[in-house]
């Protein structure tokens, strides 16, 4: 078959899907809506698959698929094409979001189906989909934006999905916003590089990319790639736009492993990896990157550590994970945040699943207080999880600790990269293990809190069977990056395959030296000694001595207190911009707009009407005084002439 | 220049003159009375004042025109004189009083 | 002929319309003659040549010629989809307010099309004071349809409405007479060609507000501003909306608002090219208020048309920054955005139209959890709500990322500004979209003795060609701005000697 | 001083100091006497000017019949002493007042200015005055030349004297009380 219709077959697949469940939305039956949603994002992921293995058979140098569909904006010297193009990054993309896609629509299909709104639903899922393809597939950045946008959009949608709650259609309306402000300064960084390069299209932004870094700030390299970097922030819940995130978590499980874990929120990273070359030209850029990505970590892993709904701490855990890849982004890393990109997927994907499979088993409930022991209802569950929380927390062999492990060796070894940000990495890792022991201690461990009348039970086949796939993932998911020096002691010595595979895609570092070999081990085993201390501290804490973690709490009180409560973000946003900004229009509209503007044109015609009022008083009927005027009159008159 | 020709030539101009002054003699009383009868007086008082001007100039021009539009204008007058008695005498049936001001309530 | 047909056959329609004796029967007629209409001007494009920037099918007969006024109908790439867009807004509001107007139906559809043919000759007029006639002639039906079939301040917002118009107009009256005199002194006959206006070089001294260019780019900008309308001139748009029966307001958003913003196209920005320059950035400053200050405004209001109402204020604000930035990419999206405007607003208003129908209120608060009971008209309005913030693949995406990109051309401070316009209408429209929606069942909605019926037949008919555009005009834009290019290209290329050729060949006259 | 430059000066003055009694005396009736008075004199001024047909016309139509007329209105209504004979309104009044003064002043004024133009013409002029008795001439050139306004007048008076009766008769016009 030929690109063209493969590439067609793609991205229309889960659209066609959503219009067929969008035109059936009223009818109940959610199993036939989830097929048929399933099927779209199945025959995708197989189209996906045939493109992507007609792109290894490409010579390496030239492996790109570019399909031209239609000529969408043109004007003047703006020509986009309604364009997309498939190539190493991409590749791994749409792999990721059709595959884990299709068992996320199957796992779906058994949480779903006593939902009356569930074609509804998989009409949303497959809507986003198909946005997120052209998201990933987009040959030029506005195309790009119109994934961009659409993922935003279903985001909202299914966030809100159970609309009758107020409560979770303000988390949707939370979600758009705050990324419309980071689609607010993407379209400046769009019109700042066109401006710029006279172009939009990725390759040929690449291409013109200076070679040399700019140190200059007002510099448009620097400025557009800052304001992509922002409109990234926005999609991809860094500080300072991530507080939509835990919010949305409103939204059905699912979606929060599939749009709020493995795929949407990772596009900020993958428009990032796919600029590269612009991105290493602006290393100011790249400095703040690699700081905020850190911040993000250290914030969204103290904040984990301190929920107790299981979904927020996955949610405060994806934040810290997106952290990672910004770091990685940010010490020049690409492929690192890549390969962390794609593991993350697998095992948070999987993590959420196994959330969503957790709250399905205890009737909707959320309290990792009121869980535990869960282990001996839900055994399939609990040993998905389990390899879910290994790979999360690096623990060798498993996904996880090949990508977290070359993102920190880049961070200390780049020179883009830094000591301090090696070490918070690795503190992130920490704070890593011991806020994921804790969740598995407190939801599967120790001894059982579940109320009396909640029996849990084991999820039907549907829902198990994606866990099992993500769950073997997330185990040899990690296996096509090994390192080199991990490679060098192995049997065979494997290939780091994703570096050989992304090799043309993504510039190298300038000036960075091969790494220190045993330097790279120490660090290594720094941080999978300090996770593992912490995992074991974790365990201790809540499975051996559960009444320590209140006295831990108690003693360091306020610090607590301000973790517990996210640190008053989401009430420093209210307070300094949203409930001013509301003070202020409301003010607007009463001062300037009723009272002050109306009320000038008020005086304006009170003059004319008080005007009219006085030259009617001079017609008031009275003869004579008529005839006073014509007396007046003629003795005007008569002056004229006389004076004349 | 009070020259004694003012007084022992009489002209044109002092004919005039007296024209004049009893015109404003008119038209002061057609502004400050207020009985209608004492208006429509004074106006015939302005008319006389036009009259006197006619003839003067007809005398010193001599057209005979002048005259014949003074016999108009005295028609004319009579007429007026009339009518406006008339309106006068409704007015006073209806307010026992014949103000100028209840003319305004001569409209519809 | 066909452009004299197009403006006239409404006027003869509003005749027909007046006298007809059957009143049951008035409605389907209505809607023929609208429609019938539609295709006519649909006709156009076959005459039409889209890569000539001429004025095209031009119809010239002389009418004064003592002052030199001739009966002057021309059309280009700038004005023909605002008459396509006049003609087909008008069928779609006369079906969407079928049932809106019960009393004096008669006198009410001859209005709307009086109000049709004044749009239109508008937009076709190249004659200043053939233009003048028929600009004040638009104001009379639309004072009748909101003072007589309005709400309940009507003769409050009509007065304001007419009184703020008319004052910009005057003052336009007095620009054109003085410009008349201008091409008398300057081609020894009087004429009040549009051609000659552009010939016309006027003397602008910069920094001087008393040079003739000046005085007059400020009466001309003045009307028209008035009636976009800009900034601190708007507070008439929302008394005038609100009041307004559902096809006034949506003639009035849609079509009547972008005879401002066509009048700084056609009659300002070529006739005084010095002036536009040297104040653009004035124009650029009040739009970008515009935008910001509707936004925020829009944001707290309690009534959804007022709402609407200030969210046409920002958009309006948009076309104003793209038409001043005088580059292709904001004047390409000021035109497009007209359009998007016309369509999205439009439909905006007649949504909120129906479901005044349905609960007699426009009070935000007392609705909440609609989506829930009304399905399809949810669908609808979200649709247009997307095209209304402008997301990808809607119309609106495509004005506003060409009107950002122009006017960030032009000078990167508005683009700035402007850019926060992106953020602010999401948050207005989806704040009240979540009010009305979603959330717990209002007052209205859950009220068990008016159960609320989900949109009719018609009521779909209506829509569905809006919302067919809104996706068509967003996925592919070229096929719309194919006509306009070579007018545009010419438009921005010439700015400071701009002259229209009339097409050869399809002359009738002189 | 000729009798004629006497009789002139007598004359105007009588007729100027007649015609300030109308407008000042407060008793309707003592105005119309001091009309009549002013009447008489002007008609005398005709006959100093020589037009006799005019001033007896004068006599006749003025003084015999239309203030005849006002007498007998005045008597109908049978009016008093005015308590307010005059418009209320200091200001307006100083403004009338000072509009006639100015108006009579600038008149006087302009004739005196024109005074040596005026004394051009009366000295063109003597010459073709006709004297004696100009009644023939002027009955000739009123039924020749202005028969037509002559007529037209007639008319006038006819509908004048219906309309004044009707008006006359009506009973308080459109506010009637009852």
């Amino acid at each position: 078959m030929n690109h063209p219709i493969l590439m067609a077959t793609l991205l229309l697949a889960p659209f066609v899907g959503f219009l067929i469940n969008g035109l059936r939305y009223k009818r109940h039956s959610a199993n036939l809506a989830g097929v048929i949603a399933t099927t779209a994002v199945v025959i995708s992921f197989i189209s996906a698959i045939l493109l992507v293995v007609d792109l290894v058979g490409l010579p390496p140098e030239t492996r790109v698929i570019s399909v031209k569909f239609f000529e969408w904006i043109s004007v003047a010297s703006l020509k986009i094409n309604a364009g997309f193009v498939l190539d190493p990054v991409s590749a791994i993309m749409i792999l990721v979001i059709t595959g884990v896609g299709s068992l996320i629509h199957l796992f779906s299909i058994g949480y779903m189906h006593h939902d009356a709104g569930a074609a509804k639903y998989f009409a949303y899922l497959n809507l986003f989909l198909f946005n997120m393809l052209i998201l990933v597939l987009g040959d030029s950045l506005p195309v790009m934006f119109v994934g961009w946008e659409g993922v935003g959009l279903c985001s909202y949608l299914l966030i809100g999905f159970w609309f009758t709650d107020d409560q979770k259609a303000a988390a949707g309306m939370k979600a758009f916003v705050t990324n419309r402000v980071g689609d607010a300064a993407f379209l400046l960084g769009m019109f700042i590089l066109f401006l710029s390069f006279g172009t939009l299209t990725f390759s040929e932004i690449n291409q013109l990319a200076p070679t040399d870094p700019t140190l200059a700030w007002m510099n448009p390299v620097t400025l557009g790639t800052l304001f992509l970097f922002i409109g990234a922030t926005g999609k991809s819940a860094q500080i300072p736009l991530y507080v939509w995130l835990p919010d949305a978590m409103a939204g059905p499980t699912p979606v929060s492993a599939l749009i709020h874990a493995a795929t949407m929120v990772t596009a900020g990273v993958y428009m990032i990896v796919r600029l590269n070359p612009l991105f290493l030209a602006a290393p100011n850029t790249m400095m703040i990157i690699a700081i905020i990505g850190a911040l993000t970590v250290l914030l969204g892993a103290t904040i984990g550590m301190t929920q107790w709904d299981i979904k927020k701490v996955l949610a405060y855990s994806t934040v810290s994970q997106l952290g990672y890849m910004f770091l990685a982004c940010g010490v020049g890393a690409f492929g690192a945040a890549m390969f962390h990109l794609m593991t993350h997927a697998f095992f948070k994907a999987l993590m959420f699943l196994g959330s969503g499979s957790v709250i399905h088993a205890m009737h909707e409930e959320q309290d990792i207080r009121k869980m535990g022991g869960l282990k001996k209802y839900l055994p399939i569950t609990h040993w998905t999880f389990f390899f879910g929380w290994v790979a999360i927390i690096g623990l060798p062999p498993f996904a996880g600790f090949f990508s977290k492990d070359e993102i920190l060796a880049f961070a200390f070894f780049s020179p883009l990269g830094h000591e301090a940000l090696w070490a918070v990495g690795a503190l992130g890792a920490t704070l890593t293990a011991f806020y994921m022991t804790r969740l598995m201690a407190l939801t599967f461990w120790g001894k059982s809190r579940v109320p009396k009348d909640t029996h849990p039970h084991e999820s039907p086949p549907t829902m198990s069977i994606p866990l099992i796939v993500l769950g073997v993932l997330s185990i040899v998911g990690g296996w096509i990056g090994i390192p080199h020096v991990i490679g060098a002691i192995l049997p065979g010595h494997p290939e780091n395959f994703l570096e050989h595979w992304l090799h043309h895609s993504i510039k190298p570092i300038p000036g960075l030296t091969p790494f220190d070999v045993t330097t790279e081990w120490v660090l290594m085993g720094v941080s999978v000694t300090l996770a593992i201390c912490s995992a074991f501290v974790a365990y201790h804490m809540y499975v051996q001595a559960p009444q320590k973690p209140e006295k831990v709490a108690k003693a360091i009180g306020p610090v607590y207190k301000v973790i517990y409560n996210k640190y008053f973000v989401d009430e420093a946003y209210f307070a300094g911009i949203i409930n001013p900004l509301v003070k202020a229009s409301k003010g607007l509209w009463y001062y300037i707009d009723v009272n002050f503007i109306d009320k000038t044109t008020y005086v304006i015609s009170d003059v004319v009407r008080g005007g009219g009022s006085l030259v009617r008083s001079l017609q008031n009927g009275n003869i004579q005084v008529y005839a006073m005027y014509i007396s007046l009159g003629l003795v005007a008159t008569l002056l004229f002439l006389l004076v004349r | 220049m009070l020259s004694t020709d003012l007084f022992t030539q009489i002209g044109l101009g002092h004919y005039l003159v007296l024209s004049a002054l009893l015109f404003c003699c008119g038209m002061a009383g057609v502004l400050l009375r207020r009985n209608a009868i004492v208006l429509l007086m004074s106006i015939e008082l302005m008319l006389n004042a036009v009259n006197v001007s006619f003839v003067a100039f007809s005398r010193y021009l001599g057209q005979q025109e002048g005259q014949i539009m003074v016999f108009f204008v005295m028609t004319i007058a009579a007429a007026e004189a009339a009518v406006g008695l008339a309106l006068a005498v409704s007015i006073f049936k209806r307010f026992r009083e014949v103000n100028i001001r209840y003319f305004e309530h001569l409209k519809g | 002929m066909l452009l004299s047909a197009v403006v006239f056959l409404p006027m003869l329609f509003a005749l027909i319309v007046a006298l007809w004796p059957n009143q049951r029967t008035l409605r389907p007629l209505a809607l023929g003659f609208a429609l019938i209409e539609f295709a006519l001007s649909l006709g156009i494009f076959y005459y039409f040549d889209p890569s000539s920037s001429a004025l095209q099918l031009v119809e010239r007969y002389p009418w004064i010629e003592r002052f030199g006024i001739t009966y002057f109908f021309g059309i280009d790439g700038i004005s023909l989809w605002l008459v396509i867009l006049t003609t087909f807004l008008t069928p779609v509001a006369l079906l969407g307010a079928w049932k809106s107007i019960e009393e004096r139906v008669r006198g009410f559809l001859a209005c709307v099309f009086i109000l049709e043919a004044a749009m239109l000759g508008t937009f076709l007029a190249m004659d200043a004071v053939f233009f003048y006639l028929f600009w004040e002639l638009s104001l009379v039906p639309m004072y009748f349809m909101i003072g007589i079939w309005g709400g309940a301040r009507r003769i409050y917002a009509t007065v304001k409405f007419f009184i703020f118009t008319m004052v910009g107009s005057v003052l336009m009256l007095v620009a054109i007479i003085y410009m008349m005199f201008l091409t008398a002194e300057a081609f020894g006959t009087m004429s009040a060609s549009l051609l000659d206006f552009y010939r016309l070089d006027i003397p602008f001294i910069s920094g001087q507000f008393l040079s003739p260019q000046t005085l007059m780019f400020s009466a001309f900008a003045l009307a028209f501003a008035i009636k976009v309308p800009v900034f601190p001139l708007h507070t008439w748009l929302p008394d005038a909306h609100v009041e307004a029966p559902t096809p006034g307001s949506v003639i009035l958003a849609g079509v009547m608002l972008k005879m401002g913003t066509y009048g700084f196209m056609r009659w300002v920005m070529p006739v005084f090219p010095e002036a536009t320059v040297h104040y653009a950035w004035f124009f650029m400053l009040i739009g970008v208020i515009g935008i910001i200050y509707g936004a925020l405004v829009a944001m707290v209001q309690p009534d959804i048309k007022k709402l609407v109402a200030y969210s046409s204020v920002s958009h309006m604000g948009y076309i104003l920054i793209g038409l001043f930035a005088l580059n292709e990419f904001g004047v390409t999206g000021g035109l497009y955005q007209m359009l998007n405007h016309g369509i999205s607003t439009g439909a905006l208003f007649l949504l909120v139209g129906m479901i005044y129908e349905r609960t007699h209120s426009r009070e935000i608060s007392r609705y909440g959890g609609l989506a829930g009971v009304l399905p399809f008209f949810t669908i609808a309005f979200f649709i247009v709500t997307l095209s209304s913030i402008a997301v990808p693949m809607t119309n609106g995406f495509i004005g506003e990322f060409l009107i950002l990109l122009g006017a960030f051309q032009a000078n990167s401070v508005w683009g700035y500004f402007a850019v926060s316009g992106v953020v602010l209408g999401a948050v207005y429209m989806l704040w009240m979209f979540k009010r009305v929606f979603f959330g717990p069942q209002g007052e209205l909605v859950k009220d068990e003795h008016h159960p609320l019926h989900d949109l009719s037949v018609r009521e779909m008919f209506v829509l569905a060609p809006m919302i067919v555009l809104v996706f068509w005009m967003g996925l592919y834009p070229s096929f719309f701005l194919n006509y306009s290019k070579a007018s545009l290209d010419h438009f921005v290329k010439n700015q400071a000697h701009y002259e229209l050729a009339i097409q050869s060949g399809k002359e009738v006259a002189q | 001083m000729t009798p004629d430059v006497f009789l002139f000066w007598f004359l105007a003055l009588t007729t100027v100091l007649a015609a300030l009694g109308v407008i000042i005396s407060a008793n309707p009736i003592y105005s119309v006497l001091s009309l009549v008075m002013t009447m008489v004199g002007v008609a005398a001024i005709f006959v100093t000017l020589g037009a006799y047909f005019l001033a007896g016309v004068q006599l006749i139509v003025y003084a015999g019949a239309v203030l005849v007329l006002f007498v007998m209105v005045l008597m109908l209504f049978d009016l008093k002493h005015e308590i307010h004979a005059f418009t209320r309104g200091p200001v307006t009044g100083a403004i009338k007042i000072a509009a006639v003064g100015l108006l009579g002043g600038m008149i006087v004024g302009a004739i005196a200015l024109s005074a040596n133009s005026l004394m051009k013409t009366e000295n063109n002029g003597i010459q073709t005055v006709i004297e004696g008795d100009s009644t023939k001439a002027l009955g000739k050139l009123l039924f020749s030349q202005y028969l037509f306004g002559f007529e037209a007048l007639g008319v006038l008076l006819l509908v004048v004297a219906v309309g004044a009766v009707a008006l006359a008769r009506a009973k308080g016009g459109t506010h009637a009380q009852h």
